[in-house]
C-alpha cells in the first residue's frame, strides 16, 4: 500500500526521500507522476507532498535576477507581470506548454525533474542561464539548467535532492525569442523547440544564443556554433549557414512526431526564425 | 492504507477516505456518484473529467484525491443553481444544440464556466485557446463555439 | 529495434571469445543483472533490472548461449518479462569478432532489442536509448576486464570550432562525447 | 449555414432538442459505462504481447492467489466447456473465440480473462498471470501475407484469404489501348481509431437460461443473435440493453466484448463486467488499412472510358466484417463518375494485426482518397479545371453505374456546385507570406448496406401517449430525437406525447451504422403508424365516430371502444439483390439509395515545415428532406472534423507486431484549435416534399481527406498520396525526399 507523507519541512522531505531512491517520490503539482502511475509505469510506495511547503510558489525579483519557486506553476509563470517584462520568451514558452488544466496545476519545477524531452521551458531557461536552487540530506547547492538533464527523463539531481526554485538572470540588454513547432495537432508537445537571444551591445549584437530542444533528448546549446556570430546586422547567409550548422550538429529523436530527417529540416527552419525575430 | 479528509465538492464539506494513490476522478464518480466527470485517455489530453479546483480548471485523472485535501472542487453537476435549474452556460449549450454524444460537453461547460469567470468578454481566439484542451469526438466545436459567443454578446 | 556498437578492446579475439563466453563474468559487465544462475549447459535464468528514467522494470527470464560461431561470432539471445508493467523484453546480441592485427580486438555488436507490452509503447525513442546506454556501458566494463580500450583515432579530440562548424557539418554532441570515451561509432534505429 | 429549400410545415424541419438534453449537458445522463448490476464482479483482460504465438501454458496460481480474485479464464477453458457449445463467433466466419484458443494471432489478442470481487483486484490478479508462449513468424503487411509461405492465421482460410470480389464490366483492355491518356498511381491509408471517449464496456447477468447484456453496442441485434448461437438458445433468451453510447463512429459495431462477459458470467455464476482501458480499444478494432491502385484511361475530351483498381485491404487478425467488407469497398472504391469500362478487384487478407472493423464513412475514406486525389492528378495532367473535368464526368440521374444498375435520385451536380460556390472556386485566393494557399474539392458516393432490416412497434395508448420500440441506438446523431419527430409526423400527434425506448432487443434492427437509420426507419414508422391510424378508423367505422383527425380524436375513439392501447407494427427491408451472389463477379443493382457529399477547402501550406493549416472548409451532404436541422448540420460537420485527423495526423503506428501509440498524447485527434473557423456545411433537400430522407452521417468525411490533398497540390504542387498527410510527408513530397 502506497505512503502519503506529508513533511514539515524541506529537510523532512529531503531525508524521506533519501530513504529509498527508487521507491519514494516527490509529488508537487502531480500531473507527470501521477500519470505514470495511473498508465502502471512506475508504483511508488511512499509520496512525498512538497504541495503544501511555504514559500516554494512565489516569484521575486531583483536587480540581477529573477527567482521563480519550483512550485510555481506554468500558467502563474506565464502571467506574471514580472517575467512577462523581464522574461517575455519564458513566459511565451510556460504559457504553450500543455493545456490550460496542465499550466493550471503543473510546476516549473516538477517539469524540470521529469526531464521529458518534449518540453518547453527546459529549452528557454537553457539559454538564459538559469540556476536551479536545489536542496539535498546533505544542503543546498546550485545546478545550472544546462546540467539539469542528462537524458530522457534522467538529471543529475541526486537522492533525496529536490529543485526548491530556478534563478534566471535579468537586466542585460537582450532580445530573447521561443520558435514552438508542433508536427501534429494544435495540442502536441513540440516536435522541435528553438530559443534565441542575442545580447546587445548598442545597436550591436554582442552574443548569439541558440538552444535546440525537444528535437533531442536534452536541451543541446549551440554555443560552439554561435559563438562566432556577432555584429551590427547579422547576413542572411549567415543566418542560413549557422541555421545549417545547428541543424547538421544536433542528433535527433525520432518519434512519432518525425523521423531524424525531418527534425533536423525543422531545426534550420526554427533557428532561422527565432535568430531574425531577435536580430534588430 | 486509507487517508481520511475532507473535500469541499460543489460548496459542501465532505469527508472520504481513500488510498492515497487513488485519482480525484475516481473518488468523484466512484465515490460521491459525480458520473459527469468522465476519464478517457487518463493523460490530461482530453478534459472530460475537468473540474474546477479553487475556482481553476484541473484534470481530475492527474490529482490525487489525498493531493486535493481541503480545496474547493466543482463539477457541471456543481454549477446548476440552487434550484436546480441550468446554469447560463449549460443552458447556452442546450439552447445551441451544443452536445452530441455529449460524453465530453459537462467538462467543456466547467472549462467554459472557468474561462468566463477569468475573463468575461474574451475574443475569439482566446475562447479557442482556452478550450483546446477539451476534445469532442464527434465534433461538434462549431456548435459549442456558437454558444459561448452568445454568452459573450449577452454579457455585453 | 537494431542497437550497433563497435569497440575495440586491447585483448586478442580467443581471449575476447573467452570472455564472452563465460556467462557469469560477461554477465557482470551487464548493467542490471540481478540472480544470474545456470540453468543447463548453454542457458542462465537471469532477472535484469531496467531503468527508464524513473521507471524501473524488472524483467525475469532467461538467457540462451549460442557459441557455434564462437570464436568468431558469439550470439546470445535473452527474454524476460515484468510483471508490473505487463512487458516483455527480448534481445538477440551478436558478436563479431574481428582481430586486428595488433593483439586487440575489435567487437562489432548488433543487439536486436524487442519490448513489448506497455514499455514498448512509452516511446521508442526512451527504450532505444536505454538500450544504447546500456550497451555502451557493457562495452565500457568489457573494455576494462580485457585490458582495456584502444583510443579511438577516427575521432577529433575536441569539438571543432564554431568557424570550422559553418559549412561542414558537425558529428553530435552526444556522439563525440561517447566517442571520445570509448568507442569508434555507433548507430541506433528503428526496425 | 444550412440551405433548406421549401421548409415542409409539421414537426420535420424543426430543431427541436433531443428529449435528454438538459441530461447530456449537466452530465447526468446514464450511459452504460454508468451501469451496475447487483452481484457484479470485475474482469481484466490479459493480452498477448506477441503479434503471433501458440499459447504453451497459462499459470494462473499467483492470479488466484490474490485477494478477491475469482477465476481466470482461458481459451482453454473455454474450449472445453460444456456451457459454451459454441465457442466460436463472428458474424461472416466464425474465426474468434472470446479467448485465443490455441494461438493468439495480434499483440494485444486477448488469452486470459482474470473476474475478480473489483476492478483493483482484476487488475492485480491480471499481473500475476503467467502465459507461456511459443513465438511464432508473423506477417503485418497484406502483400506479405497474400506471397507463398507467408504465416497462416487460420488453417480454414488458406493463403490469408479474407474476402475476394470482382466486378467487370466492358472491355477494359481494348479502351485502355485506345484511351488518349492512360493515368496510374497508388494510394495508400493506414490503421486509424474511432477513439470513442467511452470505451467499450459491458455486462452480462445470467438467470437460469436466460442472458442479459448491457453494452455499449451500435449493433444489439448482432449481439443478440451471436450470443444464442454460443450459448445453443433461442435469441429470445437474450436480452441485449443499450444506453445512449459515449460515441461510436464504428467502432462499437458487430461483437468486441460482449462474449466474454456472457461467457465470464456463465462460468462464475455472477454478473460481470468489463470496461476497456484506452489502450485496449486500440488493441480491439480499427479502421482497415487499405491500398489502392487506380488506373485511368481518359479520351481528349478528358472523359473516363476506362478504369482499373486493384484494392488490398488489410482485415487485421480476425475477419468480423472483412469478407463481406471488402465488396462494399469495391463498390465504393468506383466513385461517383461514368466509366464505361471498368475492372476492378478488392481483397481482403488476414495480417497478425488488430482487427478491422466498421469506421466512420467505412470503406469509403480509402477508396475516396485515392479516386478524388487521382481526378485532380488527371485534370493537372490534362490541362482542364478539377471542376470542370469532375462536371463531365459526374454521374447523372438515369446514369448506368458500374455494377450496371440505374440510378435515380442523383446530386452530384448539385453538391459539386455548391461546395464550389461557398469556396469561391476559380477566385484568387490573397497570398499569405511565406504560406502557399490553395484550394481543393472533392466529392463521394458511398452505396447503402444490402439486405438490411429494421423493424419498429409503435403503442398508441388511450391517453395520447405514444411509446416507440425499435433497436437504434442514440450514439450522439440524436437518433431517438430523430424518431420522435418521425413519429409524431407520421401519426400527426404533439411531439411530447412521442417517447422512444432505449434498444432493448424487443424489436430487431440490423445495426445502428451506414448512415441507415433514419432513411430506413422512416419507411418503417410510416408503416407502423398507417398500421394505428388504420385501427383507430376500424373503431371509428364501428361506432360511427367521425374519420379520426387529431391525436385527441385517437384517444375519444380509443375510449369509446374500451381500448387502452393499440399496436402497430413496420419494418423496412432494403430490397433483395442477387448483385453480390457471385463474389467474382458483382452485377446488378447494389445499393437502394446512394449517399452523395462533397466537400471544399482551403489550405495554407507553410512550405519550409510542411505543416499544412485549413483556412475554411465546407461540406454538402444530399439530405432529401431534413428532419432537424441542426443535428443535421453537426452530423456534416461533426463529419468533416472527424475526418480532419486520419487526413493530417492520425494514424495507427505499428512497430515490432504491436501497436506503439494507443494513447491519446502517441495518438492525438483534432482539438478546437485544428477546426478552421471558417466551417460550415450544407444539406441539399429536394423540392418534392415525399423525396427520400436520406442519413447525413458520413456524406462527407470521405471527400476531407482528397479536397485537402487536392489543396495541398494546388498550392505547392506536391502530390502526398498517403494518408495521413503529416507535416514530415508534406514536406518530403515539397523537396522530393521519399521516405
Amino acid at each position: 500500500m502506497i505512503r502519503f507523507v506529508e513533511p514539515r519541512d524541506l529537510q523532512e522531505a529531503c531525508a524521506v526521500l533519501a530513504d529509498d531512491e527508487w521507491g519514494n517520490k516527490v509529488i508537487s503539482g502531480g500531473t507527470a507522476l501521477v500519470l505514470m502511475m495511473a498508465q502502471g509505469l512506475i508504483a511508488p510506495s511512499t509520496l512525498v507532498n512538497i504541495g503544501r511547503l511555504q514559500g516554494m510558489d512565489g516569484i521575486s525579483r531583483d536587480d540581477a535576477r529573477i527567482t521563480i519557486g519550483a512550485r510555481a506553476t506554468h500558467r502563474a509563470i506565464a502571467t506574471s507581470p514580472e517575467v512577462m517584462q523581464w522574461l517575455p520568451a519564458l513566459a511565451d514558452a510556460c504559457g504553450r506548454v500543455g493545456n490550460v488544466r496542465v499550466r493550471n496545476v503543473g510546476t516549473l519545477g516538477g517539469n524540470l525533474a521529469e526531464a521529458d524531452y518534449a518540453a518547453d521551458p527546459p529549452t528557454v531557461l537553457v539559454g538564459l542561464d538559469a540556476v536551479c536552487h536545489v536542496t539535498g540530506p546533505h544542503g543546498a547547492r546550485d545546478l545550472p539548467v544546462a546540467d539539469l538533464a542528462t537524458g530522457f527523463y534522467s538529471t543529475s539531481l541526486g537522492p533525496g535532492e529536490i529543485i526548491t526554485a530556478v534563478s534566471v538572470p535579468i537586466g542585460e540588454d537582450r532580445v530573447s525569442a521561443y520558435e514552438k513547432f508542433v508536427s501534429r495537432s494544435s495540442e502536441d508537445r513540440p516536435c522541435v523547440g528553438v530559443f534565441a537571444t542575442a545580447r546587445y551591445d548598442g545597436s550591436s549584437i554582442e552574443k548569439l544564443r541558440v538552444v535546440v530542444g525537444a528535437a533531442v533528448a536534452v536541451p543541446r546549446l549551440c554555443d560552439d556554433i554561435t559563438g562566432s556570430v556577432a555584429g551590427d546586422a547579422l547576413e542572411d547567409a549567415t543566418i542560413r549557414n549557422m541555421a545549417a550548422a545547428i541543424s547538421e550538429a544536433i542528433d535527433p529523436i525520432e518519434d512519432a512526431r518525425g523521423s531524424a530527417w525531418y527534425r533536423r529540416k525543422v531545426t534550420a527552419v526554427l533557428v532561422r526564425r527565432a535568430v531574425e525575430r531577435v536580430s534588430r | 492504507m486509507s487517508e481520511r479528509l475532507t473535500l469541499e465538492v460543489n460548496g459542501d464539506e465532505i469527508v472520504v477516505e481513500v488510498p492515497a494513490d487513488e485519482a480525484l476522478v475516481n473518488t468523484l464518480r466512484d465515490r460521491l456518484g459525480l458520473r459527469s466527470v468522465r476519464p478517457t485517455c487518463g493523460l490530461g489530453i482530453c478534459g472530460t473529467c475537468t473540474v474546477q479546483l479553487d475556482g481553476a480548471v484541473a484534470s481530475s485523472c492527474l490529482l490525487l484525491t489525498v493531493q486535493v485535501e481541503g480545496r474547493s472542487i466543482r463539477t457541471s453537476e456543481g454549477l446548476t443553481n440552487d434550484d436546480g435549474g441550468l446554469s447560463r452556460v449549460q443552458q447556452a449549450f442546450v439552447d445551441n444544440g451544443a452536445y452530441q454524444c455529449a460524453y465530453c460537453i459537462p467538462g467543456m461547460v466547467v472549462t467554459v464556466e472557468a474561462c468566463l469567470a477569468e475573463s468575461p468578454d474574451p475574443s475569439l481566439e482566446e475562447v479557442r485557446e482556452y478550450l483546446a484542451g477539451n476534445l469532442c469526438r464527434c465534433g461538434t466545436y462549431v456548435s459549442i463555439l456558437e454558444a459561448v459567443t452568445e454568452l459573450v454578446r449577452g454579457d455585453r | 529495434m537494431l542497437v550497433e556498437e563497435t569497440f575495440t578492446v586491447a585483448a586478442p579475439k580467443a581471449e575476447v571469445a573467452r570472455f564472452l563466453l563465460d556467462v557469469p563474468r560477461m554477465g557482470a559487465c551487464v548493467p542490471g543483472v540481478e540472480d544470474l544462475q545456470r540453468v543447463d549447459e548453454d542457458r542462465y535464468a537471469a532477472t535484469l533490472l531496467v531503468r527508464m528514467g524513473p521507471i524501473q522494470a524488472r524483467f525475469k527470464g532467461d538467457v540462451t548461449l549460442d557459441a557455434g560461431g564462437a570464436p568468431d561470432t558469439i550470439v546470445a539471445t535473452a527474454s524476460g518479462r515484468d510483471a508490473t508493467t505487463g512487458s516483455v523484453a527480448q534481445v538477440t546480441f551478436s558478436a563479431d569478432l574481428v582481430e586486428n592485427g595488433d593483439g586487440s580486438t575489435e567487437i562489432r555488436s548488433v543487439s536486436d532489442v524487442t519490448i513489448r507490452g506497455r514499455l514498448g509503447q512509452f516511446g521508442s525513442g526512451v527504450v532505444t536509448s536505454t538500450a544504447r546506454e546500456m550497451v555502451k556501458s557493457f562495452a565500457q566494463c568489457a573494455g576494462q576486464e580485457l585490458g582495456g580500450v584502444t583510443p579511438d583515432t577516427d575521432q577529433p579530440s575536441s569539438p571543432p570550432g564554431a568557424a570550422s562548424v559553418i559549412g561542414r557539418g558537425l558529428l553530435s554532441w552526444l556522439r563525440d562525447i561517447w566517442a571520445r570515451i570509448f568507442h569508434r561509432g555507433s548507430r541506433g534505429g528503428g526496425k | 449555414m444550412t440551405t433548406t429549400v421549401d421548409r415542409l410545415p409539421g414537426v420535420l424541419g424543426l430543431s427541436i432538442p433531443m428529449p435528454d438534453a438538459e441530461e447530456r449537458v449537466v452530465g447526468t445522463l446514464r450511459y452504460t459505462v454508468d451501469h451496475s448490476v447487483e452481484g457484479m464482479v470485475h474482469a481484466r483482460l490479459v493480452r498477448s504481447p506477441y503479434p503471433h504465438a501458440r499459447i504453451v501454458d497459462v499459470d494462473v496460481a499467483g492470479a488466484l492467489a490474490q485477494d478477491g480474485v475469482l477465476r481466470v479464464l482461458t481459451g482453454a477453458d473455454i474450449e472445453r466447456a460444456v456451457e459454451i457449445p459454441n465457442p466460436y463467433f463472428g458474424l461472416t466466419r466464425r474465426d474468434q473465440a472470446p479467448l485465443a484458443i490455441g494461438r493468439a494471432r495480434y499483440g494485444g489478442d486477448p488469452v486470459a480473462l482474470v473476474i475478480a470481487e473489483t476492478p483493483q483486484s482484476a487488475r492485480d490478479g491480471a499481473e500475476a498471470v503467467i502465459v507461456d508462449y511459443d513465438e511464432l513468424p508473423y506477417v503485418i503487411e497484406p502483400m506479405e501475407a497474400l506471397a507463398a509461405g507467408a504465416p497462416q492465421l487460420h488453417e480454414e482460410w488458406p493463403g490469408n484469404e479474407c474476402g475476394e470480389w470482382r466486378l467487370h464490366r466492358g472491355d477494359v483492355d481494348l479502351a485502355m489501348s485506345q484511351a488518349t491518356h492512360v493515368f496510374e498511381a497508388t494510394y495508400t491509408s493506414p490503421m486509424a481509431n474511432a477513439v470513442p471517449f467511452e470505451p467499450h464496456v459491458a455486462i452480462a447477468a445470467w438467470e437460469g437460461d436466460f442472458l442479459e447484456v448491457w453494452t455499449a453496442t451500435q449493433w444489439p441485434s448482432a449481439v443478440r443473435g451471436e450470443l444464442a448461437h454460443m450459448f445453443d438458445t433461442d435469441p429470445g433468451n437474450v436480452q441485449v440493453r443499450v444506453f445512449p453510447l459515449g460515441g461510436g463512429y464504428g467502432a462499437k459495431s458487430q461483437l468486441k466484448i460482449e462474449p466474454m462477459v456472457a461467457v465470464a458470467a456463465k462460468m462464475v455464476g455472477r454478473p460481470v463486467r468489463l470496461e476497456l482501458e484506452r489502450d485496449e480499444v486500440f488493441l480491439t478494432t480499427g479502421k482497415h488499412p487499405a491500398v489502392m491502385d487506380i488506373r485511368t484511361g481518359v479520351d481528349e475530351e478528358g472523359r473516363f472510358v476506362a478504369r482499373e483498381i486493384d484494392l488490398v485491404y488489410n482485415g487485421g487478425a480476425y475477419a468480423v466484417m472483412t469478407p463481406k467488407a471488402v465488396a462494399q469497398g469495391l463498390l465504393r472504391s468506383i466513385g461517383p463518375y461514368r466509366f464505361p469500362n471498368i475492372r476492378i478487384r478488392s481483397r481482403g487478407v488476414y495480417t497478425n494485426t488488430v482487427p478491422s472493423g466498421s469506421f466512420r464513412g467505412a470503406m469509403t475514406n480509402q477508396a475516396a482518397f485515392a479516386y478524388e486525389s487521382h481526378t485532380d492528378e488527371i485534370a493537372e495532367g490534362l490541362g482542364i479545371d478539377p471542376f470542370d473535368l469532375r462536371e463531365r464526368n459526374l454521374l447523372q440521374e438515369g446514369d448506368v453505374f458500374a455494377s450496371g444498375q440505374v440510378m435515380h435520385d442523383i446530386h452530384f451536380q448539385e453538391l459539386l456546385r455548391d461546395v464550389a460556390a461557398v469556396i469561391g472556386w476559380g477566385e484568387e485566393t490573397a497570398p499569405t507570406p511565406g504560406k502557399a494557399v490553395g484550394k481543393g474539392i472533392a466529392v463521394m458516393v458511398k452505396t447503402t448496406p444490402p439486405g438490411t432490416r429494421s423493424e419498429v412497434r409503435v403503442e398508441m395508448r388511450s391517453d395520447g401517449d405514444v411509446l416507440v420500440h425499435t433497436n437504434s441506438v442514440d450514439m450522439g446523431q440524436g437518433v431517438l430525437g430523430t424518431l420522435t419527430q418521425l413519429t409524431a409526423h407520421h401519426l400527426g400527434v404533439d411531439i411530447g406525447k412521442v417517447r422512444v425506448q432505449d434498444p432493448d432487443s424487443s424489436t430487431f434492427d440490423s445495426m445502428t451504422a451506414g448512415s441507415r437509420t433514419t432513411f430506413v426507419a422512416d419507411h418503417a414508422i410510416g408503416e407502423a403508424c398507417e398500421s394505428i391510424r388504420r385501427q383507430v378508423a376500424e373503431l371509428a367505422d364501428r361506432s360511427d365516430h367521425p374519420s379520426p383527425r387529431t391525436a385527441a380524436d385517437y384517444e375519444e375513439i380509443m375510449l369509446g371502444a374500451g381500448i387502452t392501447s393499440l399496436i402497430g407494427e413496420g419494418a423496412y427491408q432494403s430490397p433483395p439483390s442477387d448483385a453480390l451472389s457471385n463474389p467474382l463477379d458483382i452485377k446488378g443493382e447494389v445499393a437502394d439509395h446512394w449517399h452523395q457529399g462533397a466537400v471544399a477547402v482551403e489550405v495554407a501550406v507553410d512550405v519550409e515545415t510542411g505543416k499544412v493549416e485549413i483556412l475554411r472548409c465546407h461540406g454538402a451532404a444530399w439530405a432529401g428532406r431534413v428532419v432537424n436541422p441542426v443535428r443535421a448540420r453537426q452530423q456534416s460537420e461533426g463529419s468533416i472534423i472527424f475526418g480532419l485527423g486520419p487526413a493530417l495526423f492520425e494514424e495507427v503506428i505499428v512497430a515490432d507486431g504491436q501497436v506503439t501509440n494507443p494513447n491519446l498524447s502517441d495518438y492525438m485527434i483534432p482539438s478546437i484549435v485544428d477546426v478552421p473557423i471558417e466551417l460550415t456545411s450544407s444539406s441539399l433537400e429536394s423540392p418534392d416534399r415525399d423525396a427520400a430522407i436520406h442519413g447525413v452521417g458520413e456524406m462527407t468525411i470521405p471527400a476531407v481527406a482528397p479536397a485537402i490533398a487536392n489543396a495541398i497540390s494546388r498550392a505547392t504542387g506536391a502530390r502526398v498520396r498517403q494518408m495521413p498527410m503529416t507535416s514530415e510527408r508534406v514536406l518530403r513530397a515539397i523537396v522530393g525526399e521519399p521516405e
